[in-house]
């Protein structure tokens, strides 16, 4: 079906769905790279003014791609909520969801409606404000070991990474953190290694000591599924089960996944916590990661825009009850999201779409050193999305990931940003943290002294010095 | 209406104007805030507030944000907008080419130069300062130059309307009239090349102002009294938006006219000359 | 005196401080443009390095521009507070500021101690996160009808410009911006025309719309100064006068005005508030607009960097104890500020050297057509600025000012960035807004319903239809 | 210390760990949050922080954010990681030249290019083709070859300590080892056509991970079964980190060997099989 629109006395015609999604977007090198994009504003605007006029309906009955994913995650999942907006066009939609009475509505069940190319939709109409000020009030709470999502939290996960998963590092990087407050949201590491010892050995170390320490919190190690699931066997402690996806099923057949393994990873995990009674608040157990690019990187995008695809991603994420999803956004590299710009628009999108879709969703604010981007844009970007309500964001050492190479977000940054904005760590880890945290070494001096004979010296693996 | 044809609010030509609100503006559930716009009234006292002024005023909300309408015609105009900056300064077009004016360029050789260079755009070109010499008449009491500024589109509009009217009215006011000149890559500064070239009592440039989402027709008359090299704009005046709905192009040449006889009258130019129209409604 | 660092094993040298402080700046097209920039990315952390070991007292004895601005502002308005830290270095200095009690030093002398050059070098070291956590406490309260400064104000300056000035065009736009909540900082116009009767003709009809109302705000109208005293002396109220002013002598005698002209405009609206007693709750009468970029238009930087020229155009504005100060951060173009980024840094900046140095100090977040931003950009910047503090910003009708051509932030924005971050208009203001505007019409068909026989009716000049 | 000499704590050569507090960190009014870090204890126990990770960690604080020192190392580190992305791969270095890799390109032919378009990084040219199919044998057991990756640094510094080892290694398991091949402009992809040209049983492409601010020298072993055009990263094995601070290269040539016999007993690569090492410390 044909879309569309005349600007000044140019018109123009859109194909199908897919080529209007993608021209409505906005610019993205990727969505370039992939020979999709609108090839100039004045093509892009007549795309968003067609779009704004296509019903909610009609996106639905034109699915983008044919695969296992839309088949999950395109049809509404609760069709009489749905049933509710499907004759709103799209411009339509981004008023309801920017009245401050939409947050109700989306709390009582409206927000599991939402399809992913719905929400992509609307999100391409949308001023970068809109974005932020539409996300703001929705606000999900979900429990593993601790919550997150309560109000004026903004959770931080310590992503203490080592080049050789050393536990000893990996433990000395989480205490610096803890150090800041930081941690609320999880502990979890990048392993370099795709080992099940290796693996296992980080699980119980991070178990070790968020348990001694009495930290309320979760451990996560963002291994393959299959090697936790591996390590899980062999008897190590999984609070969160990672795993990045992706929006198509091609694309998560190229991460080695299918929807089937993560239902079933999530089932094992789910009954290794009613062997661990106790431990845990609530049943959100899984951490899945996403981000604009990852489909077309292995070729398995289908002529689908990014911001489209991200979208789907964060609901194959839905499918699975998450306690967190977080959209990596400028992790991979320029050819996706060219400089600061593109990944600051991307990120807030990322962040918006998944709140529709009512997913408890934080964003990995970064960027790679072949990239148009610097820390300052990153500061930039954190600061609006933790203005924006973004559920959590990531503490990484002096901003500085001695294993992925690349900088994200520093203790130093959030504890900045939190004390700007009035925000603070989940309740029950700020109490945590004043007894105990707080009062911990912030220097190397300091530190020094700390560990001569105290309690911080037990918890190092390896020992000191 | 589904995916079907649509008109923009923005599909207008120039002179844009506030845009009516219209396409994805309904009101299905609970969108209180993105209160209708009503179509009667709309018909009537848009066109009240449109002669009031170019401002896009009171043009409902969607929560604190635009309407999705307002929005995508904001993108429109702007688009648009960039558009004209790249436009390029076509002396060719019949009613320019019939004003019969010397052309010039200063020392930015491209658009990407001149935006990023302003200093080359303040100073005549070799060639042209050549070719100014020797077909324009020096010592003029009223010289006329054209430039495009940061709008073609401007000068296109503009100035076919005044510079006939100019030319003569200054001649009616017993003023030695030089030859127009028009110059490409042009910058207000260039005035100070032109006074040491051709030494005239007063210069008027008719240069573009840089395009707004309102208009990309705004034109600037800038005067200078004597202009020499090391003048700032301290010694300059102007009259600024002339377009349609600003100050149309015929008022505008009387206003030219008075403002070059305050400056001849005071015997130099710039800050301490004002004009003295009063109603401008 | 020359300044030296290394860099991994490289050398650098920078022959004086003028120069050291340009290759510290952070990227600007200006600087670049003037020829006075850092080459590379190198040079310019090697210049940083260097700078962060002046200590603050050199920066005062070596004076970058010989002129009577230098002889006003460099010198330190009061030397014994400035004896305090004239021993520290710029890097300590930047770690003071940042320091969670220097607003308590602050508020007790030290701003008015900080010459303009020390808070520019300070600023080149810091990150654009520091620029916003250091600058968010440094809250000054000031008073003319109304007041700015207080907590939880983010105050907006209504501009309602029109091509030709017509009072009753530039009286509907303001109606609309107090209907928004707009318009406690002041209600400024730009007029497009020079002329005493003119500028005469809006500063009455300001002075009547703020009167009729009882809005507790006050009136500008920001002809060049000459213009505006010649209106006051025929007989026009002026409650803020207004000039824009540079950071060299020479480029404020291009825009045709002197420190005396200044000074003496300043006593003459003193002496005409004395003549209206009851009008003004404080003497703060004076309004001026800086920007990077200004001096170099004019060819009148001496080889001085933007951000430096900046501090010393906000220290003449520090010389007449103004009501506000405003960077107008995007507004020439893109040879001085090439794209967003650049912008957004400049803003960041400009707010953050003005706090410091004790100014009340806004910002007018904008582009233009012809530079690398757009409204999205715009969106990011002025989030950034309010979160950081920022005394006030602009609200102009959908961000689209119809007389300079540019865009700034809308009424609609600064709605969303207060709804935002919990921010509002001055108490005096709210407490008007609440009883009065807070029920005005929002839409052309309100307006309408509204105009028909009601009080607004009477406050539109040259009646309705 | 005033405006002389000043080194900075980025100035050591590479590879780069935390760097240690000083420079602009005096504490003369107020600057209590701003905690010094005492020069005995920095001394002694720096050491032992940089021995167990390379991450910046007890920095200390200036209210919320860094010391000026930190904040001013960490602008070092990205400048010199952004160049070290621009570095061409010099196959003319002795160390590498005394290698003998079959030279390559692949179809980006610029860095430019090659950062914009993976897509032409994973294919090789149709010169390098020709090349490979002339001067390298195919049906080998275990083929090498080398990328630049984002990182020419990572293999200048890795690959001459390496290479030697992993072919006498491999040679030593009784493998039939090809003739390694050096590509310009290389993605992870690019293993695709390099089994449908040589038919290798195992193919090992060393090639330089995206620089860090720790380390632009960081390389990765990427292993992969058989390879044929539409196999996915999901059909691969990988070791990352190859470097000093992470596996020094001596230590990831058995692990490489390992990796690859695990593949050749599993008759497949990819998510299935995992690497069995247990202590990394
Ligand atoms: C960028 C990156 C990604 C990107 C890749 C997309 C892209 N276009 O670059 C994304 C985010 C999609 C990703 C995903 C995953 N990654 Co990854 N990734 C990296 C990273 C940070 C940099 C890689 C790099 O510099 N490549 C160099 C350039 C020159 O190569 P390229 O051709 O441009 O990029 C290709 C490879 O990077 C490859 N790739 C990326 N990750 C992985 C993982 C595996 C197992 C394989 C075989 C290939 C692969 O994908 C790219 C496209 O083909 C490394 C860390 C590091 N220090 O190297 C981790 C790393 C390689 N990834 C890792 C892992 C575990 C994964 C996941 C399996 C995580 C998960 N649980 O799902 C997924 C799925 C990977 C898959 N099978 O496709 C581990 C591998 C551990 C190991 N020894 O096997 C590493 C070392 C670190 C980590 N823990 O994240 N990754
Ligand atoms: C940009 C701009 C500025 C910039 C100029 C710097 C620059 N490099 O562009 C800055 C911010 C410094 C500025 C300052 C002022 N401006 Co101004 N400015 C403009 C604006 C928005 C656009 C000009 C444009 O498009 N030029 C076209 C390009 C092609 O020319 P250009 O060579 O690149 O730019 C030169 C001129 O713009 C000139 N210029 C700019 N403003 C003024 C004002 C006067 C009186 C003169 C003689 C020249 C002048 O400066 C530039 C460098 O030479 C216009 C509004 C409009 N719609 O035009 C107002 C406008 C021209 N400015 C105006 C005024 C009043 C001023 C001030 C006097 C305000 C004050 N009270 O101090 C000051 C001082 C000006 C001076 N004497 O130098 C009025 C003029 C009214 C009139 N009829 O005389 C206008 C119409 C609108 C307004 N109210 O701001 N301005």
């Amino acid at each position: 079906m044909a879309y569309r629109s005349t600007l000044r006395g140019e018109r123009f015609t859109f194909a199908t769905l897919t080529e209007l999604l993608a021209k409505a977007n906005e610019e993205k090198s990727g969505d370039r790279l992939a020979g999709i994009a609108a090839r100039d504003e004045r093509e892009r605007v007549a795309a968003k003014l067609a779009l704004a006029d296509v019903r909610l309906g009609e996106i639905v009955a034109e699915p983008v791609v044919a695969d296992a994913v839309t088949d999950a995650v395109s049809a509404p999942a609760d069709p009489e909520r749905f049933a509710e907006i499907s004759a709103l066009t799209v411009g339509e939609l981004r008023e309801v969801v920017l009245h401050p009475g939409f947050a109700q509505r989306w709390a009582g069940g409206l927000a599991a409606a939402i399809p992913p190319e719905v929400a992509a939709a609307c999100a391409k109409l949308m001023s970068n404000l809109d974005l932020m000020v539409a996300a703001a009030p929705l606000r999900r709470v979900t429990r593993c070991r601790g919550a997150m999502g309560e109000p004026g939290v903004l959770g931080v996960r310590i992503q203490p990474n080592h080049p050789t998963d050393s536990v000893q590092g990996i433990v000395l990087s989480a205490l610096d953190g803890l150090a800041f407050g930081c941690g609320d949201a999880m502990i979890g590491v990048n392993p370099a290694t795709e080992s099940v010892p290796v693996v296992g050995a980080v699980l119980h170390a991070l178990h070790t000591l968020i348990g001694e320490l009495g930290v309320p919190t979760q451990a996560c190690v963002l291994a393959h599924i299959t090697t936790q699931l591996a390590a899980l066997r062999a008897g190590a402690p999984i609070d969160l089960l990672f795993q990045s996806v992706a929006g198509t099923q091609d694309a998560n057949t190229s991460f080695g996944i299918t929807l089937d393994l993560l239902a079933e990873g999530r089932a094992a995990v789910l009954a290794h916590h009613a062997e661990r009674p106790g431990d845990f608040t609530g049943t959100q157990v899984t951490y899945f990661e996403t981000g604009q690019g990852s489909a077309l990187s292995a070729d398995t995008h289908h002529g689908v825009d990014q911001l489209t695809l991200e979208a789907r991603a964060q609901a194959v994420a839905r499918l699975f009850d998450p306690f967190l999803v977080n959209s990596v956004v400028g992790f991979i590299g320029p050819e996706y999201l060219a400089d600061s710009v593109q990944i600051a628009r991307a990120g807030l999108e990322d962040h918006f779409v998944g709140k529709l879709m009512g997913l408890p969703m934080g964003v990995d604010v970064c960027y790679t050193n072949h990239t148009g981007a610097d820390q300052n844009s990153n500061d930039n970007l954190l600061m609006l999305l933790a203005a924006a309500g973004c559920t959590f964001v990531m503490g990484v050492p002096a901003g500085d990931d001695v294993m992925l190479n690349y900088q994200s977000t520093s203790y130093h940054d959030v504890a900045g940003v939190r004390r700007l904005l009035g925000l603070g760590p989940a309740p029950a880890f700020a109490r945590w943290y004043d007894q105990a945290a707080a009062q911990w070494p912030t220097t190397v001096a300091e530190f020094a002294d700390a560990v001569d004979g105290s309690s911080l010296r037990a918890l190092i693996p390896g020992g000191v010095g | 209406m589904a995916a079907g044809e649509q008109e923009a609010d923005a599909t207008g030509h120039e002179p844009r104007r506030r845009p009516r609100d219209g396409g994805g503006t309904g009101d299905v559930i609970g969108a209180g805030d993105a209160r209708d716009a009503g179509d009667t009234h709309d018909a009537i006292d848009a066109a009240w507030l449109r002669r009031a002024t170019p401002a896009r005023l009171f043009v409902g909300r969607a929560g604190t944000s635009y309407r999705t309408a307002s929005l995508l015609a904001l993108r429109a105009d702007h688009a648009a907008a960039r558009d004209a900056v790249a436009d390029a300064l076509d002396l060719d077009r019949p009613d320019l080419a019939a004003l019969d004016m010397v052309p010039a360029t200063t020392t930015a050789t491209s658009r990407t130069d001149y935006l990023r260079r302003p200093d080359l755009g303040r100073r005549l070109a070799p060639a042209a300062r050549a070719t100014i010499a020797e077909r324009c008449p020096p010592g003029a009491d009223f010289q006329v130059a054209v430039g495009d500024g940061l709008s073609a589109t401007a000068v296109h509009r503009q100035v076919p309307m005044m510079l006939p009217g100019l030319l003569a009215g200054a001649a009616a006011r017993g003023w030695r009239v030089g030859r127009p000149i028009a110059i490409h890559q042009c910058r207000v500064g260039v005035l100070n090349d032109l006074g040491e070239l051709l030494d005239p009592r007063i210069t008027v440039l008719l240069i573009g102002e840089r395009p707004g989402l309102a208009t990309a027709e705004s034109l600037s008359a800038y005067l200078a009294y004597r202009p020499r090299p090391g003048h700032t704009d301290a010694d300059r005046n102007l009259i600024s938006n002339i377009h349609e709905a600003g100050i149309p192009a015929p008022r505008a040449v009387p206003r030219i006219l008075d403002l070059a006889a305050a400056l001849l009258a005071a015997g130099r130019g710039g800050v301490t000359v004002k004009e003295s129209v009063t109603a401008l409604e």
